[in-house]
């Protein structure tokens, strides 16, 4: 059963200036899975998401120590950022789509690449709006603004345009949290589905959100991993009191 | 009782004096442009012009009443258009390394720069463009002397260069920060997500900068006035020959002249002031599409 | 913080009505003696600017409550402005128009001769008039043709409401007919300085302009001195007008007008190089 | 990998364009600096533009020099940019004062002349009267031209010294001021912006208060959003022309310091109109709804919530107009005449530094000098561009991050 390792990290910390925003984070993420961070905010988990993809480097004073080995190999490194972009995509809390049509939109990360052909990219578009389960919804506006869709339309647009760089990992930060209740459970069956190709690293508020759709959750608190295990079991007898009182909303 | 109604009676003054302020500020917004198109149309209204060939005469000798301003059209459209070709590129890539590129420090080092570039009286980019650019260009020129289109097209370039800059800067750090994070996540570089999503999005702001800097750059006069050479006629045939715009003719000879000839330098303010207008109509239109999508 | 914007703004307002009354009053202080007080605000031709200066600040040093200012803007100018009573007084470096003339006080208060002048780089150091007229109306483009070096001649002229301008064109004979590509200059010390700038230049401008930063030509031999304009040999000359609006009886304007006339006056105006209108 | 090589290829382009934008402005910068640093010292900054010629009455008395022969010849008050020492001084005991010989050299013109050089505390010179008997002042690096009549031109120092002592009772003395400086053009500057901004700012800011808090939106305020809009485009030339025909001959207001400012107001209006409605517009609806719900009427709620929110953009524009004002030279140059000298009255012509630089620049072709002025106008701008920084930082009141 055991599956292959994706992401590694050994003893990573992250300071921003002189605030130390990740202490020592040593964990495993499989291959094909749905691993959920939960924890309050503020305690680093969609900062550490944002270290499996180097999105971090953005920001000016952020200071890495530690490793986060990507099928072995340590990303912190001179590695090529762009590739491993491409080979890890993200979606974010706020969809984010950009003020083009829907085919640019996906057809976009493609043909940063170099992709020009114009059947294979209708083809990929094709592909990934069905993957993304948006397909019936925009098949005749393709080249309609994107901005004109829904919030959740909007969210699923933006993992199509993830797929469409046929990533290995899709990494997600609160995705739903801008969204419906109806919008939110079309994501959350789209992810079901994702994860037989996908490896998805989800942050999320909702527990329950965490309960459904995960395999393994690991709990942040304070810029530490606290414990991480099959969602199953942190959510029915955890090891560690503080996530238990967490669990059970007894504290913020 | 007494209180409330000196209090109302006081608001009421208080309104009414704001209202004759804002009708004073518009009347003389008004009255200028009534001024301008009364006193520039009535020659060709009382036709002791004709306003077709005023409007398309080569030659601008008020002593044996020829009044032709179509050479001076070409030479403000020609210097203006020059300085946009040349300013314009050099402006917008400037804004992207401002707002794009530079750590915060440099980009506030070049951005005060810039400040400091629009704050300069254009007096000076002409005592420049004297002192430098025509004796310069006097050593490159067939012609005998330095006073050229091309003289002229370098000043004005370098006049709407902070205009442009300070206006597309703006708009590319307005641009959200959330398309550009979209735009890395899917494994663009730098150059791509500039090129790809930040410039076409901050497109109308963009626009509207480069629209002002033609502006700018058409109503230009002091600056211009030393370094164009101001002939009296003759559609400037190469870099090297003289303009003379339109602004200049009328800086130059609004001193001294009288009757029509003072008229026609109104009418040649009505032109000038009809192509700002066509400017501004098109900046509106811009921003409004902008809102729209 | 709204009280102190009304602060500001009432400090503003009080700030410029003291300085409106300040201004007012300050011009009409009686004068203890008989001197001449009051502001004259003078217009017109740049010919007269080096005599006009000079007696003006003359005349100042001898009434010190008196206010005098000439701003060199061309003769046209000086002559609208007069009738228009924006200046106290005009001057002009040509004869009237007939139109120009009425509702005007008009008085000659000098000769002065017109200096044709190239660069000092310049072999040429003669011309005739008839060459003269070729090179303003075009036909002559080439120094080489008049004597020179083989270079293009540059024309330097200048706006049209010059005095000098009109003046010259008359005396040489190309009125209205000055070549397209002439560079216009405004006003005598521009000229001069675009002449001293460019060795291929040639220009025209007062005598009382000449200096070592340019040479003036011979006309048909003759050198161009005030002896000879006085002789008549150097026969481009012309008169310097001074005119005011008969209807604005402005008292310092006229003690202006009647010291510049006076023996004091025509020595100043000699000084700087002018004919005096006595002799 | 044709994606890095255009990568670089763009980067590359875009660090020329900066590199082409700041090699401009050090150019021009540096040129100007270059060019007029030369002329610039505390004369320049102290002086009027124009020479100032007056006769002064002396009484003739003898003071006897309190300083020695040596300590005389340290005494070199000669403005350094012009004048260089040939003869003396020398001292003159009956005018108590020491003169010089020193050749003057400015651009085109060259010559010699007198100069005082060292005055005692106690000289006659000191309570100097002129024709109407008002006292005046003669000061150092003041010429002397005449005395009493007789001129001092080709006499060599000893012989004017000479001339001087035998004068008997009181002397006439000829004395001009020097010039060379900006003073006039400064303060006539200062005069130009606090006049033009009296008139701008109550009418552009209490106008637009009533656009945007009063004036029921629709086709009207549209209209005048569009004309504001339009004429803050509109150069400076065409201002002039209306300045020079309504305030100048129209209203009999001649070439002065008045129909100058008025003719700048307009220009000022539409800047100060747009950039105070951006300012009020940026205050949230649900800021005067809080107040008007407490019982404030309308004007309390203007005055006491919306200005001081929006006060940093007005603080802006005041200080954009400013900068407009201290840069104007098409308007001014038809309305405000050339003549560099402190206007007397709200009647009387005077020109800014910027029309000082022009004249200078076009008239006498002397690119020094309008370099030096531009240098007083750059150092003017640059202040102005702290101060607007420091004030829209400070005055942030209302979104204090």
């Amino acid at each position: 059963m055991d599956k292959k390792i994706k992401f590694n990290t050994k003893n990573l910390d992250l300071f921003y200036g002189d605030f130390q925003a990740l202490k020592s984070i040593n964990l495993e993420i499989c291959e094909k899975e749905v691993t959920a961070f939960i924890g309050p905010s503020g305690c680093g988990k969609s900062t550490f998401l944002r270290c499996l993809n180097r999105m971090n480097d953005l920001i000016e004073s952020v200071r890495i120590e530690g490793e986060i080995l990507f099928d072995g190999q340590d990303i912190n490194g001179d590695i090529d950022v762009i590739n491993l972009r491409t080979r890890v995509g993200m979606v974010f809390q706020k969809p984010n789509p950009f003020p083009m049509s829907i085919y640019e939109n996906i057809a976009y990360g493609p043909k940063c690449q170099g992709l020009k052909d114009k059947t294979q990219l209708d083809k990929l578009v094709k592909e990934s709006l069905i993957k993304a389960a948006l397909w019936e919804e925009v098949k005749d506006r393709l080249n309609k603004s994107a901005l004109g869709l829904s919030g959740g339309q909007q969210q699923r647009l933006c993992i199509a345009r993830t797929i469409a760089m046929q990533p290995e990992v899709i990494l997600m930060d609160e995705p739903t949290s801008a969204l419906d209740p109806i919008a939110t459970a079309k994501i959350e069956d789209l992810m079901s589905k994702l994860k037989k190709d996908y490896t998805i690293i989800i942050v999320t508020h909702s527990m329950q959100q965490a309960g459904r759709i995960s395999d393994k959750t690991a709990f942040f608190l304070m810029g530490e991993v606290v414990e991480y295990g099959e969602t199953p079991v942190i959510f029915t007898n955890p090891a560690d009191k503080r996530t238990e009182d967490y669990i059970t909303g007894r504290f913020g | 009782m007494e209180a409330i109604k000196r209090k109302k009676l006081r608001e009421r003054i208080i309104e009414n004096i704001f209202l004759l302020c804002a009708c004073v500020a518009v009347i003389s917004l008004l009255a200028i442009t009534f001024f301008v198109f009364y006193n520039g149309l009535a020659p060709f209204v009382s036709n002791s012009y004709s306003l077709w060939s005023f409007l398309t005469g080569v030659e601008w000798r008020p002593g044996s009443n020829m009044y032709g301003i179509f050479y001076m059209i070409v030479g403000s459209v020609l210097a203006t258009f020059g300085a946009i070709l040349i300013g314009v590129p050099v402006a917008i890539l400037t804004a992207v390394f401002i707002a794009e590129m530079a750590g915060s420090r440099a980009g506030k080092v070049i951005r005060f720069a810039v400040e400091l570039l629009a704050g300069i009286p254009s007096v000076l980019y002409g005592v420049f463009g004297l002192g430098i650019i025509v004796p310069y260009v006097l050593k490159i020129s067939p012609m005998a002397q330095g006073e050229s289109l091309l003289a002229t097209v370098f000043v004005l370039a370098i006049m709407i260069l902070p205009t442009v800059v300070s206006i597309s800067e703006t708009s590319l750090s307005a641009v959200p920060k959330e398309y550009r994070e979209g735009s890395y996540a899917l494994g663009a570089s730098k150059i791509q997500t500039i090129f790809r999503v930040v410039l076409p999005a901050a497109k109308s702001g963009i626009m509207t900068g480069v629209i002002l800097g033609i502006g700018r750059a058409i109503g230009e006069t002091m600056a211009v006035m030393l370094v164009c050479g101001n002939p009296i006629a003759g559609i400037p045939t190469s870099l090297f020959s003289q303009i003379r715009p339109l602004t200049t003719n009328i800086a130059l000879e609004m001193g001294y002249a009288s009757g029509v000839h003072q008229e026609l330098l109104y009418s040649t303010g009505v032109v000038l002031f009809v192509f700002i207008m066509i400017i501004n109509f098109a900046v509106n239109r811009i921003v409004k599409t902008k809102v729209g999508n | 913080m709204s009280k102190s914007f009304k602060k500001v703004l009432v400090s503003l307002l009080v700030g410029a009505s003291v300085l409106a009354f300040a201004g007012c009053s300050s011009s009409d202080k009686t004068a203890l003696k008989a001197a001449v007080s009051g502001e004259i605000n003078g217009g017109g031709s740049t010919s007269v600017q080096k005599i006009i200066d000079a007696a003006g600040s003359e005349f100042t040093a001898l009434n010190p409550d008196a206010k005098f200012t000439y701003s060199g803007t061309g003769s046209s100018d000086g002559i609208k402005g007069a009738a228009a009573d924006t200046y106290s007084f005009g001057c002009s470096s040509r004869d009237l128009k007939t139109e120009e003339q009425p509702g005007l006080k008009v008085a000659t208060f000098a000769y002065d001769g017109i200096a044709l002048i190239v660069n000092p780089a310049n072999t040429v150091t003669n011309l005739t008039k008839e060459q003269l007229t070729k090179i303003f109306t075009g036909e002559i483009t080439n120094w080489s043709e008049v004597g020179g070096a083989d270079a293009p001649i540059v024309v330097v002229s200048r706006e049209d409401g010059s005095g000098t301008r009109s003046a010259t064109e008359e005396l040489l004979g190309f009125a209205e007919k000055l070549k397209a590509d002439a560079t216009i200059k405004e006003g005598n010390g521009n000229v001069q300085t675009t002449v001293a700038g460019n060795a291929n230049a040639i220009g025209y401008v007062s005598l009382t302009f000449v200096d070592k930063t340019v040479t003036a030509v011979n006309v048909n031999g003759v050198k161009a001195t005030v002896d000879n304009v006085l002789n008549k040999t150097y026969t481009l000359s012309r008169p310097f007008l001074i005119f005011y609006d008969e209807k604005k009886t402005d008292p310092a304007t006229q003690a202006f007008i009647d010291f510049l006339m006076s023996e004091d006056g025509q020595k100043i105006v000699t000084k700087e190089g002018g004919i005096t209108v006595s002799k | 990998m044709g994606r890095k090589v255009k990568d670089n290829f763009a980067k590359g382009i875009i660090y020329l364009a900066t590199g082409i934008t700041l090699s401009v402005l050090i150019f021009i910068v540096g040129f100007i600096f270059v060019k007029g640093i030369g002329l610039v010292n505390f004369d320049f900054l102290t002086r009027d533009f124009n020479e100032k010629v007056f006769y002064a009455f002396v009484q003739n008395e003898d003071v006897s020099m309190s300083i020695d022969e040596e300590a005389l010849k340290q005494k070199t008050p000669f403005d350094d940019r012009y004048e260089s020492l040939i003869e003396g001084p020398i001292y003159v005991d009956n005018i108590g004062a020491a003169i010089a010989k020193v050749t003057y050299k400015n651009n085109a013109t060259e010559h010699e002349q007198l100069v005082i050089s060292y005055i005692e505390k106690n000289s006659p010179l000191t309570n100097a009267a002129d024709s109407t008997g008002k006292e005046m002042r003669i000061g150092t690096d003041y010429v002397i031209q005449s005395i009493n009549g007789t001129d001092f031109e080709g006499l060599s120092l000893d012989e004017a010294a000479a001339l001087i002592k035998n004068q008997s009772d009181e002397l006439k003395i000829k004395v001009v001021q020097p010039g060379g400086g900006v003073k006039s053009n400064i303060i006539t500057t200062l005069y130009m912006v606090l006049l033009s901004l009296v008139i701008a700012i109550p009418l552009g800011i209490f106008g637009a208060i009533y656009l945007t808090e009063y004036a029921k939106p629709g086709r009207f305020v549209n209209t005048i959003r569009f004309a504001a809009e339009c004429l803050s485009g509109i150069p400076s030339i065409i201002f002039g022309l209306f300045g020079m025909a309504f305030f100048v001959v129209a209203l009999k207001l001649q070439i002065s310091l008045l129909s100058g400012s008025l003719t700048v107001a307009i220009i000022l209006l539409p800047v100060i109109i747009r950039s105070t409605e951006e300012a009020l517009k940026t205050v949230p609806t649900s800021f005067r709804e809080g107040s008007l719900a407490l019982g404030a009427t309308k004007l309390q709620t203007i005055f006491k919530v919306v200005l001081p929110c929006a006060v940093p953009g007005i603080a802006t524009a005041v200080l954009l107009s400013i900068g407009r004002v201290v840069g104007e030279s098409a308007a001014l140059l038809l309305t405000a005449g050339t003549v560099a000298q402190i206007p007397g009255t709200l009647l009387s012509p005077g020109s800014t530094l910027t029309v000082q630089a022009y004249y200078v620049a076009k008239e006498e072709g002397n690119i020094e000098l309008a370099c030096a002025i531009g240098i007083v106008i750059i150092v003017i701008v640059i202040v102005l561009n702290i101060l607007s920084r420091i004030m829209s930082d400070k005055l942030d009141v209302f979104n204090k991050k």
